[in-house]
C-alpha cells in the first residue's frame, strides 16, 4: 500500500503500459516539455523520448485523426485531449473515422486506440472551459467510454483499455487529479465492462459516475445520519451501460437518484433514468430523480459556479423528496 | 512548381512509355472508364444507390499514381474512389458487390461506394467527410515512422478539401514530423458546384505546400505517363525518407459531381474543351504513334474488360444479403454490447 | 391552397426573410451556383446575387463562425450545413461561441442567426452521412433546436426563427424535401415554443419529432384498425421542450411511447421520457417506452438500413406491448 | 517580410516618436503592466481564481495595434487580453471587477479573466479557446462589408493558434471574401510549453499569409512605435479596401503560461535576454533621450496609475456578488425557460 494521488495513478498507468508494450505511445498538446496541462505525463518525455512522448501542435482534428491511423498501422496510441471542451474540434475524427471505421469496414478495420480527456468544471474556468460532454460520447456506438472516479480505476483502467480492439475514452473529472488515496502496490486490471457499488443500502439508489461519485458519497453518509441507507452505484463504463447493475440496485431499494454534472437535458442522467423506469418500473416506489447541472455556460463567479454543480445538499434533498 | 524558398522542386520531364507498361495504363484506365459506365447503368435501375460519384475523366491520376506504390504501401482515398480502388488491385468483383450492397462486397455491403476497403491491398478507403481521411493518413504513416519501415501511404483528396482546416492541419503535422505521407491532390476545379476561384483565395494549390515546407509538383492529371512520372519520382523522395511530398494533379470531371447532380453550375463548353484532352484517347493515340498499340489490340483489350466487367455484375447480383441478425456484428469487436433495439 | 414541397416551403420562407429584412443573408456550401445541395436555394442567387447568396468554401468551422461574427456585426444570417453530419466540423464555433456568448458577456452580445441543416438517414448514404444528432444540439443552453416536421412547420418557423435574438438551429429531415402538401397562401408564422397534438387519442401517447412524425402518424392510424386511439404528440421544438404539452398527453393516455430516429442510449427520446417519468409517474399503466435507431453506425445496405431505422411496425409492436 | 508572388509587402520605416504621443504609448503599456502586476498579488490571496495569463512583456502589442484603430473598429482577442481590454479604453475598475468575479465587472463576473467582453467598445472578447475568435472576426468584418461600413476588425491570436484548422479557415474567408480584418498575430514562441518549432513546419509565419494572398509584415513586438506604424499602415490598406492583412508581431511572455505553469521548459538565459528588450524600459529610455520625458516625469506616471490600479483594485472588493437568484439569466434572451434543477 502507498499513498498516491489519482494524477499519479494514471501517469503510474501510462508508464507501466510504454514499458509493457512497444507500440503505446503519447500525443498531444503539452504531453512533453510542459509535462502535461494537469502534469499527467511529467517525467514521462525524460524516459521515453520524444518520439513515444510526443508533443503535438494545437490542432485536435489532426493530431487525433492521426492517433486513429496510427492505430490503423499497427499502433497503440494514448491521445491525450487537454480537456473535453476541445476535443469538439477533434469529434469529426472521433464519431466519424475511430467510431465507424470498423463497422463500415465490414469489421477489417480495427482501431485500438485510447483518448483521455480531463472534463468537468469546479475550477472557475468559466463557460468554455467547464464541459460534462462525456455524456455525448456515451450515445455513439462503436465507442468505449470510461469514468474512472476513483485511484484504483484510474490506475487500473487504462491497461484494459489498451488491450481493447475498439477506441476507448477515458474521461477523467478535473477536481479528481489531486486527490489523495492508498493503492495496492499489486495492481490487478480492473473490469471495464461493470458498474460499481461503491456503498451498500437498502432505501435508495444514488447512481453516480466521475466527478460526481464523491457528491454521491459524502450524501450517503449524510444521508447515513438522518437514518437513510443510501447504495451508492458508479457507473465507470459510461458506455456500454451496465444496466444490470443499477436496475437490480432499484430493485431493492425501490428508488434512485442519478447525479450528472452534465446539463441536466439530454444528459447521461436521462438515458440512466429511463432504462430504470424501462426495466424496474414495477419496482419503483417514486419516479427517478436526477440531481444535474444547472442548464447555463459556466459562470466564472464561484457562488454561481458552485449554485450550477450539484452538491452534496442537492443529492441529500433529492433523496428526500422521494420520500425516503 | 512551387515557388517556397525551402521546398526545392524537383523537374520531372515525361519520358516515352515503353509498350508494354503503356499497354497496363490503358487497361488499367479503360477497367476504370468501363467499370463506372456500368455503375451508371446499374444505378438507372436502382441496383446502386445511395451516393454515386463518378471519377470518368480523372482515371490518370489514380492509375498513374498507383504505379508508384509497393503493396506494403498504404492508400487512402474519398468517396470518389472507385478507381483508385480499381487501379490499387481490389478485385472488380468485391468492388461491384460493395456498391450493390452485398455481403460479398470489400465492406460487407455496409460501406457502399463511398466506403470501399480492403486490409489485403493496404486499401484505407472511401472517406466520406471531405478532407477526413487527411489525418489518418498522416497516422498511417507515423506508425511507419515509428516503426521504422520505409512505407509510403498516398492520400487523395480533392480541391475542395484544400480548404478545410483538416487538411491545413494534416499538412503541418505530416511535414513538422517529417513523415513519409504523398498528399495527391486531385484538382478538378470544382467541389460539387462551387468553382475554385470561389474556394481559394490562392487558386494555386501547390503554393500551399510551400508554407508548410512541403515539395510540391503540379502536374498535368490527364497525362497518365506523367502522372506516373512525378508520382515515382515524389514517392522515392518519400520512401528515402525525404518527408511529405505534394502532388497537384490537374484534371477534370467529365461527368457532374454525383448522380444527384443536374451540374447546372458548368459551362458546356468547358466541359467539352476538356473532354478533348480525355486521358484515355490521348493514351490511345500515343501508344498508337508509338506502335506500342496494334490494330486490334484495343479491340481485344476492351473485350477482356467487358468481359471482367459483365462477370463483376454477374458476381455482385449473384451475391447475397447480409443475414439481419448480423446488424449490430462489428459495432465493436466482442459480442454486441446492447440489445436490438428498434 | 396550393400544392407545394417541404423543399419549396422552406425555399419560400428564405425567400420571405430575405425580401422583408435586408439584414438577412444566406451562407454556406453550395447554396449558390449550385442550388443548394437538396435544391433548397435554387434560383435564390439568380434573385439575390452574390452577397447575399454566398456560397462558401468546405469550411464548416469558418463559415458558421462567420455567421456568428456576422450576426454579432448586425447581420441576420441564415447559415447552411448541408447536413448535420458535417456539423461536427462546426461543433465549437456552435457550443463555445454560439451558445456561449450572451451568458458569457453578462448579457451583451446577442447572436441572432439561424443554422439550418438536413439530418437524418434513410437513403442509403451509409455511416458518416445518416447521423440524427439534433438531440445532441438539444442539449446545449443557449440555443434553441427546431425540428419542422410538416410543410407548414417548414414554412412558418423561419420567420421567426430570425426574430429570435438567440441563435436557433433548424434541423430539416433529408427524406422530408420531396413531400408534398397543401399551404395556404396566407400564411401566418407558428409558435416556436409549442409542441403540438398531431392527432388527438385517448390509449396511449406517440411522441415524435422531424422524420418520424410520419412513421407515428402512420402507425397511429393502423392502431386506430386495432381498435386503438393514439394521440400523437410532435415535439416541434427540441430545446426547450415543450414538456406540459406531452406530460399533460400521457396523463390523460396513461401511456407513452417515444419514437427517435437517434441511436438509442442517450437519444432525445430518453430525455422525454425521463420527463414523463418526473412529471406524470403516477399517471403511467405502464414505463415509457422508446422506438429508436439501432445503435450502429449506419449500413449502406438498404434491408440493413430499414432494419436499423424505425419503422411503422416497431411503433405498432411497442405500442401493443404496453397493453394498449 | 513575405515571399509572396501575390502579395506585394509595404516596407516600413520607423519614425522617432512625437513627445506627448510618446508619453502616452508609455502610460498605456505602463497601466497594462501595474495592473497585471497587482494581478498576480490577487492571485496570491485567491481574489482572482481560475485561470490568469498575463501579458507582462507584451505590453507593446496591444498598445501599439490599438493606436491604429478607431472607436467605430472591432477588437476580438484571447484568453491573454487584459492588455487589449484596457488598450481598447474599457475602464480599469470594470476589468478588474471582472478578474474578482463581481457584477459590476465588464461581464457581471461570468466571464472572468478569460472572457472580457464591452459592447461600448466594440470588445468581442476573451476567447479561450485558441483560435476560436478568428471566425468571428471574419464574420464581424463580413458585416462590415455588406453594410458598407469601413471599419476595420483587429483579431488577435497567438502563434499557437496557427496550427489550429480555424486559423486556416479564417484566413482563407478573409481573402477570398476581400474582407477588412487585421489578423494580428503576437508571436511570443510559445504555445503554453511547447515551443514554435515543435507546432510548426514552417517557423516563418509570415509565410502563411501569402498562401492566402494576404499581405504580411513581421514587426519587432518589442517596440511599440513599431508595432504602432505598421499597424497604422496595415490598417490603413484594410480601411481603404485592401482585404485583409496579417501581422506577425514577435514577442515574449516574461512570466509563465499561466499561473498553473511552472514554466519548466524554458532556458532561464532565454528569458533573461528577452527581458533586456523589455518594452517599457526601451521606450523610457528613448523618450527620456528625446528629451519627452524629463525628471519625475516617470514618478508622476507612475503615480497616476498606481493610483488607478489602487481605485479599480477597491472598486472590484467592494463590488457585489451577482445574485444567485440570476443564475439563469440570459443564458437566452428571453424568460428562463428551464426551470432551477440542481
Ligand atoms: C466536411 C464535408 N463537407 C461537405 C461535404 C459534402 N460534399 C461531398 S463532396 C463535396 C465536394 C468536394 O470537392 P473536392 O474536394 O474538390 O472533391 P471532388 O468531389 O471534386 O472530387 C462536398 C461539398 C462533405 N462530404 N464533407
Ligand atoms: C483549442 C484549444 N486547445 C488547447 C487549449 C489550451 N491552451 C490554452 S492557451 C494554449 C497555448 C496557446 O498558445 P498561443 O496561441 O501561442 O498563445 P499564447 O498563450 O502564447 O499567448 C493552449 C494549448 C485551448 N484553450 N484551446
Ligand atoms: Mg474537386
Ligand atoms: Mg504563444
Amino acid at each position: 500500500m502507498s499513498k498516491i494521488t489519482y494524477r499519479e495513478a494514471v501517469r503510474q498507468a501510462i508508464r507501466e503500459a510504454m514499458i509493457r508494450d512497444d507500440r503505446v505511445f503519447v500525443m498531444g498538446e503539452d504531453v512533453g516539455h510542459y509535462g502535461g496541462c494537469y502534469a499527467v505525463t511529467l517525467g514521462l518525455l525524460e524516459e521515453f523520448g520524444s518520439e513515444r512522448i510526443r508533443d503535438t501542435p494545437l490542432s485536435e482534428s489532426g493530431f487525433v485523426g492521426a492517433g486513429i491511423g496510427a492505430a490503423l498501422g499497427g499502433m497503440r496510441p494514448i491521445v491525450e485531449i487537454m480537456t473535453v471542451n476541445f476535443s469538439l474540434l477533434a469529434l469529426d475524427q472521433i464519431v466519424n473515422n475511430a467510431a465507424t471505421l470498423l463497422y463500415m469496414s465490414g469489421g477489417q478495420l480495427n482501431v485500438p486506440m485510447v483518448i483521455r480527456m480531463a472534463t468537468g468544471a469546479g475550477r472557475q474556468v468559466a463557460a468554455q472551459h467547464s464541459h460534462s460532454l462525456e455524456g455525448w460520447y456515451a450515445h455513439i456506438p462503436g465507442l468505449r467510454v470510461l469514468a474512472p472516479a476513483t485511484i484504483e480505476d484510474a490506475r487500473g483502467m487504462l491497461w484494459p483499455a489498451l488491450c481493447d480492439p475498439d477506441p476507448v475514452l477515458i474521461f477523467e473529472h478535473g477536481a479528481l487529479y489531486n486527490q489523495e488515496g492508498d493503492l495496492a502496490d499489486e495492481v490487478s486490471p480492473v473490469d471495464i465492462d461493470k458498474a460499481a457499488i461503491r456503498r451498500a443500502g437498502s432505501d435508495v439508489t444514488i447512481v453516480a459516475y466521475g466527478g460526481t461519485l464523491r457528491t454521491a458519497l459524502a450524501a450517503a453518509e449524510q444521508l447515513a445520519g438522518d437514518g437513510v441507507a443510501a447504495e451508492v452505484v458508479d457507473l465507470r463504463c459510461l458506455r456500454p451501460l451496465d444496466t444490470p447493475t443499477f436496475v437490480s440496485s432499484v430493485a431493492r431499494t425501490h428508488r434512485a437518484v442519478v447525479v450528472d454534472e452534465g446539463w441536466r437535458s439530454g444528459s447521461l442522467s436521462a438515458e440512466v433514468s429511463a432504462r430504470i423506469t424501462e426495466e424496474a418500473f414495477y419496482d419503483l416506489d417514486a419516479p427517478v430523480a436526477r440531481v444535474c447541472g444547472a442548464e447555463v455556460p459556466m459562470p466564472y463567479a464561484k457562488h454561481l459556479e458552485d449554485e450550477a454543480i450539484p452538491q452534496v445538499a442537492d443529492v441529500v434533498a433529492a433523496v428526500h423528496a422521494l420520500g425516503a | 512548381m512551387t515557388k517556397a524558398k525551402a521546398a526545392p522542386v524537383p523537374v520531372v520531364e515525361t519520358e516515352p512509355a515503353a509498350g508494354d507498361h503503356g499497354v497496363h495504363l490503358l487497361r488499367e484506365m479503360l477497367r476504370i472508364r468501363r467499370f463506372e459506365e456500368r455503375c451508371v447503368e446499374l444505378y438507372s435501375r436502382t441496383a446502386i444507390r445511395g451516393f454515386l460519384h463518378l471519377g470518368i475523366g480523372e482515371e490518370a491520376c489514380a492509375v498513374g499514381v498507383m504505379e508508384a506504390l509497393l503493396p506494403d504501401d498504404a492508400v487512402v482515398a474519398t468517396y470518389r474512389e472507385h478507381g483508385h480502388a480499381l487501379a490499387r488491385g481490389l478485385s472488380m468483383r468485391a468492388t461491384m458487390a460493395e456498391l450493390e450492397g452485398k455481403v460479398e462486397g470489400c465492406s460487407r455491403g455496409r460501406g457502399g461506394s463511398m466506403h470501399l476497403f480492403d486490409t489485403a491491398t493496404r486499401f484505407y478507403g472511401g472517406n466520406a467527410i471531405v478532407a477526413g481521411g487527411l489525418p489518418l493518413a498522416v497516422g498511417l504513416a507515423l506508425a511507419d515512422h515509428l516503426l521504422g519501415r520505409r512505407r509510403v501511404t498516398a492520400c487523395f483528396f480533392g480541391d475542395g478539401a484544400v480548404a478545410e482546416g483538416e487538411f491545413h492541419e494534416s499538412m503541418n503535422l505530416a511535414a513538422l514530423w517529417h513523415l513519409p505521407v504523398l498528399f495527391c491532390c486531385e484538382n478538378n476545379l470544382y467541389a460539387m458546384g462551387t468553382a475554385l476561384q470561389f474556394t481559394e483565395s490562392e487558386t494555386d494549390l501547390s503554393l500551399k505546400a510551400s508554407s508548410y515546407r512541403i515539395p510540391a509538383w503540379e502536374v498535368d492529371g490527364m497525362d497518365v505517363l506523367a502522372v506516373e512520372e512525378t508520382a515515382r519520382e515524389a514517392a522515392q523522395a518519400v520512401r528515402e525518407g525525404g518527408g511529405p511530398h505534394f502532388l497537384e494533379l490537374r484534371t477534370y470531371r467529365f461527368r457532374a459531381h454525383s448522380m444527384y447532380d443536374p451540374d447546372r453550375y458548368r459551362d458546356k463548353d468547358e466541359i467539352e474543351k476538356w473532354k478533348e484532352r480525355d486521358p484515355i484517347p490521348a493514351l490511345i493515340a500515343r501508344l498508337t504513334h508509338d506502335g506500342a498499340l496494334a490494330n486490334g489490340d484495343l479491340d481485344r483489350l476492351e473485350a477482356e474488360i467487358a468481359a471482367e466487367v459483365d462477370d463483376a455484375v454477374a458476381f455482385a447480383e449473384a451475391g447475397t444479403d447480409e443475414p439481419i441478425e448480423d446488424l449490430e456484428r462489428f459495432v465493436t469487436s466482442g459480442p454486441p454490447t446492447q440489445a436490438p433495439t428498434s
